[in-house]
């Protein structure tokens, strides 16, 4: 049925020139209200993460040990300006949970913005070229999916203490080897398309049919999905944490707070649910204009637009 | 004669897209007969495909049947109810679309998804009495060994036996119409021929309507008892298929009629000249490896170039016709040297291209340009236009500003409009991305272009325009053009020699006249016979039809490889592998026994 | 014979993804600081019964010799002997001076095979929780793309990916055990200690079927062959059931197997706070105490089950799709 | 052929399904999970064992703790911060000090080992003898000595040969738990299963669970609990989880917040316990900078402990001195090196560094998961210190890790603080000072200072109990809060929380428990 409706598609209204795709990509993206919500909600997060502790005079790292186990607002007992009340050591949680939404999102966007170049370079090369490199990487990427990211860690973070990089670098070991996988299919359905061919026969070298034709059609789709790992890896990191191989205090993350406020779960529920809650928000966010994109990418491709 | 079994009146489809409303299908009425064969004729995008669905009701959002009546066997389609709709589709209508490959369930046999078919319509049947049935049409479509192939899944099969088997399962409901919309399409036109003939003996059998939808006018002419043109959505025509062959009268049916290229009536077929050779291919060979199912490290060499030669020479146009698998994009590959031939030299200009350092090879590559066959995949779909055009410009490292000025004029000399330039290409029409991909291929100034079914994708009208700045092109920079193609006609209209190929041989290399008029070939014959047009064939298919498919490349018969489908097969063309004998005027043919059976009836009916 | 030649050239294969691992994970653990002999001896233990003991493991040698040596015994199918588990399978603490008169440690194979038979049920009954939640949204989600199952799987797809397992953990534990008396949890002593973990592992898997699923789904419904059936004359349940499904799940049943070893990390977490005796909790007591033998054949345990569960996967990818042999 | 083929694949890949089954666990559907399984005690602990049962082989609190199920002592020390020095005869009936190498044990008769063996002196004897080796890792033992059989229930201890005072075995009789001759003769045996005295006997081990069950031949007779399931449980928060959900009847080393959890849920009681172990701040004194005593004492300053204390709560009870209140010899320290920011400033700049200027990043390490609160008081200190201007970096780690770098080793340990607690069952001060302080074991502090070496000397070698305590209270403990190789930062309070059910625990300061009259409702 599609044929037929692409069979008689209306002949697409005459668009502004000079608008890229991209742009055009993003005006379609800002014209859902999906879209627009989840850059409002985010863009709020992130600007009050970057913003608000830098006007606040409450410190995240200041231990005031006199106001520890506040609850939050409106519970009984909540004191101003604790929001969303304190910490076992008397921090505010509201602080704590946007500095960690700092820290938590460079790691967690980090380590996917890691595991996608190296895994769609490996795996676009793998797919792209084929036979022995193919082969050489395709069992590499395997033996790598098959190392529990915990042994990982612990070898790595044994020899390099937990530091942000360190992290960064298990978890974008343990996260690549998927990336490849995807990106070498769809890199492989790709080699032989006639736009391909085209470029070879008007000489054009691999390197330049790869990073110019071939990754921008193959790289979009997995990006989007990228996003979900986002969450994925901000969770990693806090078990990490949990197992005492997170990053180190003072510094906080979602992961280190919730597992720190885990014994705390019974007594003051808010210190792990409250960047919990955050972290859902957030990604949730991150996820409505993840889709949104995906789905304004499509349509310019489509040329509804 | 009973009242028709299906009438239709007043029937409109609207398409909603982007808030605007356009009539896809318009005020269509008319009527079939129990046991007719109607056609339905109109170009691409006129709305026969919808018509087709909307006589079942498949109409799914953004369409929408706004208006009409469609009575088949007394009742409204359009007003039933579902069970009166589910007794009625797939059971008193049988339905066979263009995709054959794509529609059944991939993973199945395809006799169990008949039989799935038969029994959801007809519950009342058994299992093995379905499968019986089922099996007992196998036979009359003529799929070989029926009980062995129940069982396989579609991708074991060719695009014409998947026909075959989808005719199998609109009729195993013992259906009273059956509406075959575009089926020949995707088909080479042996294999064509083989389904047309095939369905016309069917209908005689069994006196099932057949509504056969198709853009082709010869093609329903060869079927049709009765045809209507459709033009936008709506029914410009109808009448006798003779007297609309013959009388057209609308002028939409005579421009139509007018389009279809003549193959030997009013022929000025282009003369061979001599000229120095720009493209010499000599004794080419190129076999695949090709894993072996079912083995742990089997390999199966597939033969798909068998010892090719021949030379273009300079502003010739020379033709390579032949059916899907006879090596002709193997071909393709070799001379636009996307690959390397195992064997034998490929030489332009007179350098053997395998000599050449990588360096002199990618500065040549801009004197030998291939267009490719699909205008949608050959696209970077992110790209605007005028930087595709740039594109070959830059990558021999031509400065930005200078590519931009060269880009243009190439898009002024093809015929784009440059309101195109920043557009993406998605929205563009076949032939319009044809003439971006022509448009980069121009820009690099070659002398060869090689056009792999390039027009194929073009209806009747594009297709004309782009021959038109073919011919233009070649007068002004002096081309040659390798055309490959499984399109007869158009071989026909622009090639000086044509080479026919079978199985990764050249069986015929002629001058077009001869070719056409006094082929040597068996098989050049049987696709000439092969050929819808409302001309008279001078090659009947009753007599020069072929029939059954061609063997494997993997396992090819011993001595002449044509052998086991050819009329004139002798015992020692199992012995011998004829090669290229030459005739006269620079023509040859691969046959011991060309000259015997030039008059002979030639038709293998086994059947 | 088909199958045959398939298993013998992916378990070709299988080994070699298998030396692989069993050499990083090998270099990876010498490099690390720790000194197995010392761990071995225990912290209070003098350095001269410190280097005894490292001549005794042959720790001395260079990497590539105890490498080669390593795969010599493994080879034989005996992954070592814990450093710090006795034959009774304990977990321990407080590494111990190395004396004659100290229990027979454990063989790392046994203590791995008594505990994965645990593991392999929490993760059967997680997975069969997964499926029940994922299976019918996603596929509604991908019927109805952009309405409100589509969107519910989005919804749902998000909560669950953002919800720490081990916060979960305990909040259902709180809720379900502790309150409500509803399941037990904590330890292992029958059938229904399975179930909250696995209600736990399930909410970590249902985001990738839900994603999976929805877009496979509706990429099967585009297809030629499911627009066409109506006319065909079969039913939409019909369709949707006997070919839209059977489409849709390779995709699903690929991304299981090598999702495989992300699952296990989620199994590790949830094991340690349920206190599940599988081999989750096994591996993170070795860890905890580093027992360099047991991780080392934890590692390759695991690395072997990936392939194994990917051969096994592809076979019935096989039979779900003839088109996939190969 | 294809249709078979495709068959046999689909049944080839059933099988595959099907080879996964049997392995399933075999209670799969049986489910006792709520059905009473007799009324065996289910206790949870903190920690896990050796796995080695010979009682000398280890120094681990939670093996140390089922040892007193079911080995037999000579003596039990309750230890009750009101009278630390109290004694119950336990084997022996009465003990004497001879002479000043030797001590002489009466024994209790009618005492059988699990096995079925009588008690007897050569039990003493081959205990004694063997478990005061020095290469026994455990080296409970101040040293080498013999045992003299007198008669069948009279053994005296000699030391002369070890060259120490056999007035040290006179609280340790209280910790050395006392194994069968025929056991210390066969050190296969002795180490595959315990074979003591006590009220509870070694069933097996299931897993992580070691299974005992009430011994029918107690000297005080059969216990009312008929076992006790004794599993190790490595997370506070699950043991918590465990014991409000009914899965265990107790549980042990439980922080404020679960503790008031607990509470508030009802149903459950508590036993809090001042313990025998303090929580230490350990200087590396054999390294730069905290090889200057000055230094160490200014980071003293810089401490706050009333606020540690506030955030251990329950967990945490304060003390001053280098040992716990229940030991013997405990004083709060006159000089004790308090919160007092001047002074440490003060010390700062007499040491060359005013202000911390100058001083390398310090790294202070932590473990997390074992003891209480440890991050949380780790991340106080660090802040306190950094107040005061050392550049503390805090390096919180998981207990392997951090157990891999706690001993002292030539040229001083790893980092230049670290986090650490020492708890011995017995009120013997010396288990803690001479062990960490004496320049011959510094195992921690790796401190080598003659003076400190004198006094503790004397101590060990003053004969009089009273004399004895003098000493320490007055010479040993200044003189530590002068050279402070070590802060002691407070002493634990060992929390047990148990279902209301169950009656008639005795929790010992160290962990130990007696559960012969304990039952279980």
């Amino acid at each position: 049925m599609t044929d037929i409706v692409r069979e008689n598609a209306v002949p697409p209204a005459a668009v502004k020139r000079g608008a890229t795709p991209t742009q055009r990509m993003l005006q379609i993206a800002f014209a859902r209200s999906d879209f627009r919500i989840g850059l409002i909600g985010f863009g709020l997060l992130v600007g009050l993460a970057i913003l608000l502790p830098l006007v606040s005079s409450i410190d995240p790292v200041k231990i005031a040990y006199s106001s520890k186990l506040l609850p939050p607002f409106p519970a009984e007992g909540w004191k101003w300006p604790y929001l969303l009340g304190t910490d076992q050591l008397g921090r505010d949680v509201l602080m704590r949970c946007l500095v960690g939404l700092r820290y938590s999102l460079l790691i967690g966007v980090t380590t996917v913005v890691l595991m996608f170049i190296v895994g769609c370079s490996l795996g676009l090369y793998a797919g792209f070229r084929g036979g022995w490199a193919d082969a050489v990487i395709m069992r590499l990427t395997d033996a790598q999916l098959s190392i529990p990211m915990i042994i990982l860690a612990i070898t790595i973070l044994g020899v390099s203490r937990p530091t942000v990089p360190a992290i960064i670098l298990v978890l974008g070991l343990s996260g690549w080897p998927l990336y490849a996988r995807v990106a070498r299919s769809v890199a492989l359905g790709e080699r032989n398309r006639g736009y391909v061919l085209g470029e070879r026969v008007l000489g054009a070298s691999d390197l330049r049919i790869m990073l110019l034709f071939v990754a921008p059609v193959v790289l979009p789709p997995i990006a989007f999905v990228a996003v979900l790992d986002i969450a994925r890896m901000m969770i990693f990191e806090s078990i990490l944490g949990f197992l005492g191989l997170g990053v180190q205090p003072p510094t906080p993350t979602f992961g280190n707070v919730i597992a720190d406020a885990r014994k705390y779960l019974l007594n003051a529920w808010w210190i792990a649910t409250m960047p919990g809650l955050f972290m859902l928000v957030s990604l949730t966010c991150l996820n409505l204009m993840g889709s949104a994109l995906e789905r304004a990418r499509n349509a310019v491709l489509r040329g509804e637009a | 004669m009973s009242g028709p079994i299906l009438a239709v009146s007043n029937l409109g489809v609207e398409l909603q897209r982007a808030g605007k409303t356009r009539r896809v299908v318009d005020d269509v009425g008319f009527a079939l007969a129990p046991g007719e064969v109607l056609g339905l004729v109109g170009e691409a995008g006129s709305g026969k495909s919808v018509l087709a669905r909307a006589l079942v009701r498949a109409i799914s959002s953004p369409l929408e049947i706004v208006s009409g009546k469609v009575v088949f066997e007394g009742k409204d389609i359009l007003s039933a109810d579902r069970r009166e709709l589910m007794a009625i589709r797939g059971n008193r209508i049988g339905f066979i679309g263009a995709n054959p490959m794509g529609s059944l369930d991939p993973r199945l046999s395809i006799g169990s998804q008949i039989v799935e078919k038969l029994r959801s319509v007809k519950p009342g049947i058994g299992r093995a009495e379905a499968r019986e049935k089922v099996l007992e049409l196998f036979g009359r479509v003529r799929i070989p060994s029926p009980d062995a192939r129940f069982h396989e899944a579609p991708f074991q099969f060719s695009g014409g036996m998947m026909q075959r088997v989808m005719i199998v399962d609109a009729l195993v409901s013992d259906p009273s119409l059956v509406i075959a919309d575009n089926i020949t399409q995707p088909l080479d036109v042996t294999v064509a021929a083989q389904i047309i003939r095939l369905i016309d003996d069917l209908r005689q059998s069994l006196g099932t309507a057949f509504l056969f939808i198709s853009s082709s006018l010869p093609v329903v002419a060869q079927i049709a008892e009765r045809t209507l043109v459709m033009q936008r959505g709506r029914i410009v025509e109808e009448g006798r298929t003779e007297d609309i062959a013959a009388n057209p009268g609308q002028a939409y049916t005579r421009t139509l009629i007018s389009r279809i290229p003549p193959i030997w009536n009013n022929v000025s077929a282009p003369v061979a000249t001599e000229a120095e050779a720009v493209l010499k291919i000599d004794n080419v060979t190129r076999t695949y490896r090709v894993r072996r199912r079912n083995t742990f490290n089997g390999f199966n060499a597939v033969k798909a170039i068998r010892g090719v030669s021949f030379t273009v020479k300079a502003r010739e146009n020379f033709g390579i016709v032949g059916e899907s698998g006879c090596g002709k994009s193997t071909l393709t590959r070799l001379l636009a040297w996307l690959e390397q031939p195992d064997s034998g030299c490929i030489a332009f200009l007179g350098k053997d291209l395998s000599q050449l350092s990588s360096r002199s090879l990618t500065e040549f590559r801009k004197s030998f340009q291939l267009l490719l066959q699909d205008p949608y995949g050959s696209l970077p779909a992110n790209m605007p236009v005028q930087r595709m055009i740039e594109e070959p410009l830059l990558i021999h490292g031509v400065g930005k500003a200078e590519a931009a000025r060269l880009a243009q004029e190439a898009m002024a000399e093809v015929g784009l409009s440059m309101e195109f330039a920043e557009r993406l290409p998605v929205g563009l029409s076949a032939g319009q991305r044809q003439r971006i991909n022509i448009a980069r291929a121009l820009v690099l100034k070659p002398q060869l272009l090689i056009l792999d079914e390039t027009l194929s994708a073009l209806d009747q009208v594009e297709q004309a325009e782009l021959l038109d700045l073919f011919t233009r092109l070649q007068a002004t920079h002096g081309f040659s053009y390798v055309f490959i193609s499984h399109d007869l006609a158009l071989v026909r209209r622009m090639c000086h020699r044509i080479a026919v190929m079978y199985l990764g041989r050249i069986v015929e290399l002629a001058d077009n006249a001869t070719l056409f008029e006094h082929p040597h070939h068996p098989y050049t014959r049987a696709l000439l016979s092969a050929m819808p047009t409302l001309e008279d064939n001078r090659f009947p298919r009753s007599r020069y039809l072929l029939d059954g498919e061609p063997p494997s490349p993997i396992e090819l018969p011993s001595g002449c490889s044509f052998r086991s489908r050819c009329p004139r097969a002798q015992g020692d063309c199992q012995r011998i592998d004829p090669p290229l004998l030459v005739i006269d005027g620079g023509n040859a043919a691969a046959c011991l026994h060309m000259h015997e059976a030039l008059t002979e009836k030639e038709t293998a009916d086994v059947e | 014979m088909f199958v045959l030649s398939f298993l013998l050239r992916r378990l070709l294969q299988g080994s070699l993804i298998i030396l692989l691992v069993t050499f990083i994970i090998f270099t990876l653990l010498r490099v690390v600081p720790g000194d197995p002999a010392r761990l071995i001896v225990g912290g209070m233990a003098p350095d001269e019964v410190v280097a005894v003991k490292a001549k005794e493991l042959g720790l001395d040698r260079p990497i590539p010799v105890q490498f080669v040596s390593y795969l010599g015994t493994l080879a034989t199918g005996d992954l070592g002997t814990s450093f710090v588990r006795p034959k009774s399978g304990a977990s321990l603490g407080g590494a111990a001076f190395d004396d004659q008169t100290r229990e027979e440690r454990a063989k790392v194979l046994d203590l791995i095979l008594a505990t994965l038979p645990m593991t392999l049920q929490l993760a059967m009954v997680a997975l069969v929780i997964a499926l029940l939640v994922a299976v019918p949204l996603g596929t509604a989600g991908g019927l109805y793309p952009g309405r409100w199952p589509d969107k519910l799987a989005l919804a749902l797809g998000s909560l669950c990916v953002s919800t720490p397992n081990f916060w979960l953990g305990i909040v259902l534990t709180l809720f379900l055990s502790v309150k409500l008396k509803f399941l037990p949890a904590i330890g292992y002593r029958g059938f229904s200690y399975t179930i909250l973990p696995a209600i736990v592992l399930a909410v970590e898997i249902v985001p990738f079927i839900l994603r999976t699923l929805t877009v496979s789904v509706a990429q099967v419904m585009r297809e030629e062959f499911i627009q066409l059936a109506p006319i065909r004359g079969l039913s939409r349940s019909r369709t949707i059931f006997s070919h839209a499904l059977g489409n849709s799940a390779i995709p699903l049943i690929n991304l299981l197997g090598v999702q495989l070893g992300m699952l296990l990390g989620g199994v590790l977490v949830i094991e340690f706070i349920f206190d599940y005796p599988g081999l989750g909790l096994l591996t993170i007591n070795a860890v905890l105490q580093r027992d360099f033998p047991l991780i080392q054949g934890i590692a390759i345990f695991i690395s072997v089950m990936f392939v194994a569960i990917n051969i096994l996967v592809d076979l019935i990818a096989m039979t779900i799709d003839p088109r996939l042999e190969y | 052929m294809e249709f078979n083929r495709r068959a046999f694949l689909k049944s080839s890949a059933l099988a595959g399904v099907a080879v996964g089954l049997p392995v399933l666990n075999t209670a799969f559907f049986v489910d006792p999970a709520h059905a009473a399984d007799g009324k065996a005690l289910n206790f949870m602990s903190a920690e896990n064992l050796t796995g080695n049962w010979d009682p000398s082989s280890h120094t681990t609190l939670a093996q140390i703790n089922l040892e007193s199920f079911v080995f037999g002592y000579l003596t039990r020390a309750p230890m009750r911060p009101d009278n630390p020095d109290e004694l119950v005869m336990e084997l022996a009936t009465e003990m004497k000090l001879i002479d000043e190498h030797t001590l002489e044990f009466k024994l209790r008769e009618g005492v059988t080992f699990h096995d079925g063996k009588p008690f007897t002196a050569e039990d003493v004897k081959a205990t004694f003898e063997y478990a005061s080796q020095p290469d026994r890792p455990a080296a409970w033992y101040p040293g080498t000595c013999e045992v003299e059989v007198v008669s069948d229930h009279v053994a005296r201890i000699k030391t002369d040969k070890g060259g120490y005072p056999a007035s040290l075995f006179w609280f340790l009789s209280a910790f050395l738990p006392i194994m069968s001759a025929k056991d210390v003769a066969d050190p296969k045996t002795l180490s595959a299963r315990p074979n003591g005295t006590g009220a509870f006997k070694f069933v097996r081990q299931d897993g992580n669970t070691t299974v005992l069950e009430a011994f029918d031949g107690f000297y005080l007779g059969k216990p009312t609990l008929p076992g006790i399931n004794f599993n190790f449980v490595g997370d506070a928060t699950t043991r918590t989880l465990a014991l409000l959900n009914g899965e265990a009847d107790l549980i042990e080393r439980l922080e404020a917040e679960q503790v008031q959890s607990i509470e508030e849920a009802g149903g459950f009681k508590l036993n809090k316990a001042v313990s025998v172990e303090n929580k230490y701040l350990w200087f590396r004194c054999s390294k730069a900078p905290f090889n200057d005593p000055r230094l160490r004492k200014a980071a003293a300053h810089a401490i706050d402990r009333t606020v540690l204390l506030d955030i251990l709560g329950v967990s945490g009870h304060a003390s001053k001195a280098w040992i716990s209140p229940v030991k013997f010899g405990y004083v709060d320290t006159p000089n004790y090196p308090e919160f007092n920011p001047e002074e440490c400033q003060r010390l700062l700049a007499e040491a060359g560094f005013p202000k911390g200027e100058g001083l390398p990043e310090l790294e202070y390490i932590t473990s997390v998961g074992f003891y209480p609160k440890t991050k949380e008081y780790g991340e106080v200190i660090a802040a306190m210190l950094q107040e005061q201007g050392f550049p503390v970096k805090l390096n919180v780690m998981e207990v392997a890790a951090w157990n891999e770098r706690l001993y002292d080793r030539p040229g001083g340990g790893p980092g230049h603080m670290i986090d650490c607690g020492w708890s011995t069952g017995s009120p013997e001060p010396d288990l803690v000072l001479r062990t960490h302080f004496h320049s011959s074991s510094k195992r921690i502090c790796g401190i080598e200072d003659k003076d400190l070496d004198a006094v503790l000397d004397k101590e060990r070698n003053t004969l009089d109990p009273a004399a004895r305590k003098a000493v320490i209270q007055n010479e040993v403990m200044p003189m530590l809060a002068e050279k402070v190789p070590s802060l002691s930062l407070f002493t634990s309070v060992f929390i047990h929380a148990m279902r209301n059910g169950l009656d008639g625990m005795y929790f010992y300061p160290n962990g130990m428990m007696d559960a012969n009259k304990a039952t279980l409702a």
